[in-house]
């Protein structure tokens, strides 16, 4: 090799060698492939996803609830909760409104189950919405409900 | 005006000459080693203050450095830990002093002039050998060729105008 | 050939010396013996540019270097080539400053060594970094990670040392050069000769202006190099002070580094004015005396070298820490007890020999004792880094270090670097200072 | 004999000396400059994706919250990237043919993830953890821009390691109250904290935040 070839590829290497800066490393990021295909073994349940009996309720479980709720919910429920929401007005099949008898009557684990395994139209919600506060959104609906049919005791306490 | 360019055969010879040529007109040697000068130069002063300009600035870089642009713990030593700033900063100001000396050189000698007229004249080959030469740009034409004849010069030569 | 020979023989005169250095640089043809050395030099040199590319591909591992032995043969060969490159300002610019006369003679061998050395030192420290392409890292400049170069660090006080020692020992070289190169452009044969000295040569003619600011900076520049590189050797020293090792951490190591620098300096110095003035025929301006006054100052640095030696055993036992003297105790009779031996022996006992007139006379023996200088000095790197490392506070932390072929392989590249660059220079410029051996040859007398 | 030079060669030596000077002026301004731009930081490039993604159309025009789909923002060290699931949460009821969608159903069908490419990525030697962030009050738009009005995902800050150490170094002025942090549209208005508060609600500042391990570990 001339001197004047092996400058030239001494420099080129030299210059590609540059190109490997770490910066990307063989490792697995959090949504590689082999991150992101991993499937749970059967009959097992991820971790923190146990269901779990209903808190106590208080006022910290209702913001809590009411604000997963303005995140998971009002893109079809609406922040009424009357099943109005913005998807909705574009299209998606409008849901039941909270403030039917048939859902004034269920028991507050029926918005539980229905977080958890979708209802109709509605997917499960299981992934996105951790079983606590699966339980504090359903307080929050709870609350929705009472807002738009309050009994007429609480109304006279009120004024 | 017209420029000769004489060689003497030795620095003796031209340092006794030269006080006859000066009142001819421009005069400038080209000799093979110094000549005795006793005019000072300027370079000393140039590397000093680039040297110490220097040495300020890079203890300042790193006084900056440490204490304002990224002050950070290293082995529990204080952010204004000097000592530990001069070498660089002795080492910065050498470099400045040392480029400014050799840039300075460039600049008060006019550098590079790769051409200069009296290159013209073949005697100023020898200028870099064992010759002493000297270039008298005078309007005297005759009178600066007799002075050096008696000054004993050992070639004359007449630049082409 | 005696001591006491003029440092140019009776007889000499300007235009000769002129005629005669000058025509070795402005040669038609190499001489025969040129083309034959510079064979295994330019080999040697191809493999250090292919040892440095698989480097770049494969990375440092390829090299002997691990836990607890980090610093292998990469920093060893660097304290070597840096202090060999030191030696060189010490004779050009300390050795002006005391108006020695014999220096004119040697001062261009002694710069130009300084230059290759300096640049096989400069290979090591950048190679040794993981990633070597990003060693401008070391550098102050505004960067986008506004992240600044650990300032309190020896080793990047190293890196400034070692740019401005470059730096300023290549303005030194050139300004040193410009009269020679304006006599080679005057007397250059042909165009292309001319062209190229008269370009290199920037216009310098020798007027009184040039002469007068010429003189002034160099006995300037002169005067800054010589603390220049006694502060780049001890800052190599710091680097090794710096940190708390064993065998390291002691206040004596920067004059100590110093003490070797003046002898692998002399010793190389030596090494190359034997044959040159052979085999140059410059016997006429590099006599008995410069042999002799060479011989002296190696002696006297090795014995410098020895006192280090003994304080540094002296310092061990009177300190009585264990781990010290543990280490020091490996030193000398432990796996690497030979290289340490050979150490005294090559850099204290062996000049010793320097006593005696006639073998500081004697080319031969000298050249064969600089040889072994430069071998003990290696020796005493390699000691100084291997043995420390290989013995840490912690037994558990125990290991050896053995190089392997890559490590080999750039060093010999860097020593065929270096002897290609001399004869470069040997070929291009002149080996001797020619204007300032005319201050000597035509002393300016009244 | 006639001199080596002519007399061009005293301008032409100049000019090699003003040229050089100008290619190392060139050069170190160059040095400052390129990382800077954002070609080189990819600022404002679009990346091509499966599907090309509207961020605008779904937060601006929709105005669904950052953690319907990015849910585990505030749990991790990643903000989650939603799975095919998500988007069918909707797109099984609405845009069902649309041919824009078709690597979403088919990734849904195939249970096969949708090859998405990174827009803001940080290098591999950096540690990044988006819950601390959230919890300590720095909001979206300080680092991924105002995502609201970008029809397709780009780059928005230059994310270098002087970008981040911006914020360590003085973080009081890029904090927001809790309920401002995924807000769009948010604007420092006379009833907002002031920053210096800010930072002491929550507990924010210091020289550790500029540790090298911060980032990097």
């Amino acid at each position: 090799m001339s001197p004047r070839g092996a400058l030239t590829l001494f420099t080129v290497l030299a210059l590609l060698s540059g190109c490997d800066d770490m910066t990307v490393q063989p490792k697995a990021g959090a949504w590689s492939p082999e991150a992101t295909l991993v499937t749970p073994p059967q009959d097992t349940v991820a971790w923190g996803d146990a269901a779990l009996k209903p808190p106590p309720l208080t006022l910290a479980l209702l913001q809590r609830g009411q604000q997963r709720f303005r995140i998971d919910c009002t893109p079809c429920h609406s922040e009424l909760g009357d099943g109005n929401g913005m998807v909705v007005q574009r299209g998606f099949p409008a849901p039941p409104s909270y403030h039917i008898d048939r859902l004034r009557q269920a028991p507050t684990q029926h918005f539980y189950d229905v977080m958890t395994d979708g209802y109709g139209a509605m997917y499960s919600f299981a992934g996105r919405v951790s079983p606590p506060d699966r339980w504090a959104i359903a307080a929050y609906i709870r609350a929705l409900q009472l807002s738009q049919h309050p009994p007429a005791t609480a109304v006279q306490t009120s004024r | 005006m017209k420029t000769l360019v004489a060689s003497f055969a030795s620095e003796a010879r031209l340092v006794k000459a030269l006080p006859g040529l000066r009142p001819l007109g421009v005069v400038e040697t080209y000799t093979p080693q110094a000549l005795e000068d006793d005019r000072s130069s300027i370079l000393p002063l140039v590397v000093l203050v680039a040297g110490l300009v220097g040495a300020v600035c890079g203890f300042g870089m790193q006084v900056y450095a440490n204490m304002i642009g990224y002050p950070i713990d290293i082995g529990g030593r204080p952010e204004f830990s000097w000592p530990a700033f001069v070498p660089i900063a002795f080492e910065i100001g050498v470099l400045s002093a040392v480029l400014a000396g050799f840039v300075g050189f460039l600049v008060v000698n006019r550098l590079p002039r790769l051409y200069d007229p009296v290159d013209e004249a073949s005697l100023m080959r020898g200028a870099t050998r064992d010759r002493w030469c000297v270039s008298i740009r005078t309007e005297e034409l005759d009178r600066a060729h007799t002075l050096l004849r008696e000054l004993a010069a050992d070639n004359v030569e007449e630049l082409p105008a | 050939m005696t001591p006491f020979d003029p440092v140019a023989l009776p007889g000499s005169n300007n235009p000769d010396m002129t005629d005669h250095v000058s025509g070795i640089a402005l040669r038609a043809n190499a001489f025969g013996w040129w083309r034959i050395a510079t064979v295994l030099p330019a080999a040697l040199t191809s493999g250090l540019i292919g040892s440095i590319l698989y480097l770049f591909f494969a990375g440092v591992g390829i090299w002997g270097i691990d836990w607890p032995v980090a610093w292998g043969f990469a920093i060893i060969n660097y304290v070597w080539w840096i202090a060999i490159a030191s030696g060189g300002t010490f004779i050009s610019a300390l050795f002006f400053l005391t108006r020695s006369e014999w220096r004119n003679s040697i001062n261009r061998i002694a710069e130009s060594m300084t230059l290759f050395g300096a640049a096989c030192a400069g290979i090591y420290p950048i190679l040794h970094l993981g990633r070597p392409w990003f060693f401008y890292w070391l550098f102050p400049y505004p960067n986008t990670m506004d992240l600044w170069p650990q300032f309190r660090s020896p080793l990047l006080w190293d890196f400034f040392a070692i740019l401005t020692y470059v730096t300023s020992s290549v303005m030194f070289w050139y300004l040193g050069l410009l009269p020679d190169l304006a006599t080679l452009r005057d007397r250059a044969p042909t165009r292309g000769k001319q062209v190229v000295y008269g370009v290199m040569a920037l216009g310098f003619r020798g007027t009184s202006s040039q002469w007068r600011h010429y003189r002034v900076l160099y006995g300037v520049l002169a005067a800054i190099m010589a603390p220049l590189v006694c502060s780049v050797h001890s800052i190599v020293g710091l680097d090794f002070a710096g940190a708390a090792t064993v065998g390291w951490h002691s206040t004596m190591y920067p004059p100590f580094f110093i003490f070797g620098a003046f002898l692998s300096g002399f010793a190389t110095v030596l090494l190359l004015i034997i044959p040159m003035r052979r085999l140059l025929r410059l016997e006429r301006y590099i006599t008995g005396r410069h042999l002799d006054v060479m011989g002296r100052l190696l002696l006297t640095s090795s014995l410098f070298v020895g006192y280090a030696y003994i304080m540094d055993a002296f310092n061990t036992y009177y300190g009585g820490e264990k781990a010290e003297i543990t280490m020091f105790q490996e030193k000398l009779f432990g796996y690497y007890a030979g290289i340490y031996w050979a150490t005294v022996l090559f850099n204290v006992l062996l000049p010793q020999l320097l006593w005696f007139a006639a073998i500081r006379l004697n080319e031969l023996v000298v050249a064969l004792v600089s040889i072994g200088v430069i071998v003990g000095m290696w020796c005493e790197r390699f000691t100084i880094v291997v043995v420390s490392l290989h013995r840490p506070r912690l037994p558990s932390a125990y290991g050896l270090y053995h190089a392997t072929i890559w490590d080999w392989l750039t060093m010999l590249g860097t020593v065929g670097f270096f002897v290609f660059g001399i004869l470069l220079v040997v070929r291009l410029i002149p080996v001797i200072s020619m204007f300032e051996m005319r201050e000597i040859l035509a002393p300016r007398r009244p | 004999m006639a001199a080596i030079f002519s007399p061009a060669a005293n301008l032409a030596a100049k000019l090699g000396l003003i040229g050089a000077a100008g290619l190392v002026l060139g050069g170190m301004s160059w040095w400052w400059l390129w990382p800077r731009t954002d070609y080189v930081r990819h600022n404002s490039w679009f990346v091509e994706q499966p599907v090309p993604f509207s961020h605008q159309h779904h937060v601006a025009g929709l105005g669904i919250d950052c953690r319907f789909c990015h849910t585990t923002v505030e749990t991790a060290g990643d903000a989650g990237m939603p799975p095919t699931y998500t988007c069918m949460t909707c797109h099984s009821q609405v845009w069902t043919n649309a041919a824009m969608l078709a690597p979403v159903r088919e990734s849904l069908a195939n249970n096969t993830p949708i090859p998405w490419r990174r827009v803001t990525d940080l290098p591999d030697y950096v540690y990044f953890n988006h819950k601390i962030h959230i919890a300590k009050g720095v909001g979206c738009e300080s680092c991924h821009g105002t995502m609201q009005d970008m029809p397709l995902s780009q780059k928005a800050r230059s994310l270098t390691m002087g970008f981040c150490l911006n914020c360590h170094r003085d973080p009081a002025p890029n904090l927001r109250p809790p309920e401002a942090i995924y807000d769009t549209d948010w604007q420092r208005t006379p009833d907002t904290p002031s920053p210096a508060a800010l930072a002491q609600q929550y507990h924010v500042g210091g020289r550790t935040l500029t540790d090298c391990s911060i980032c990097h570990r």
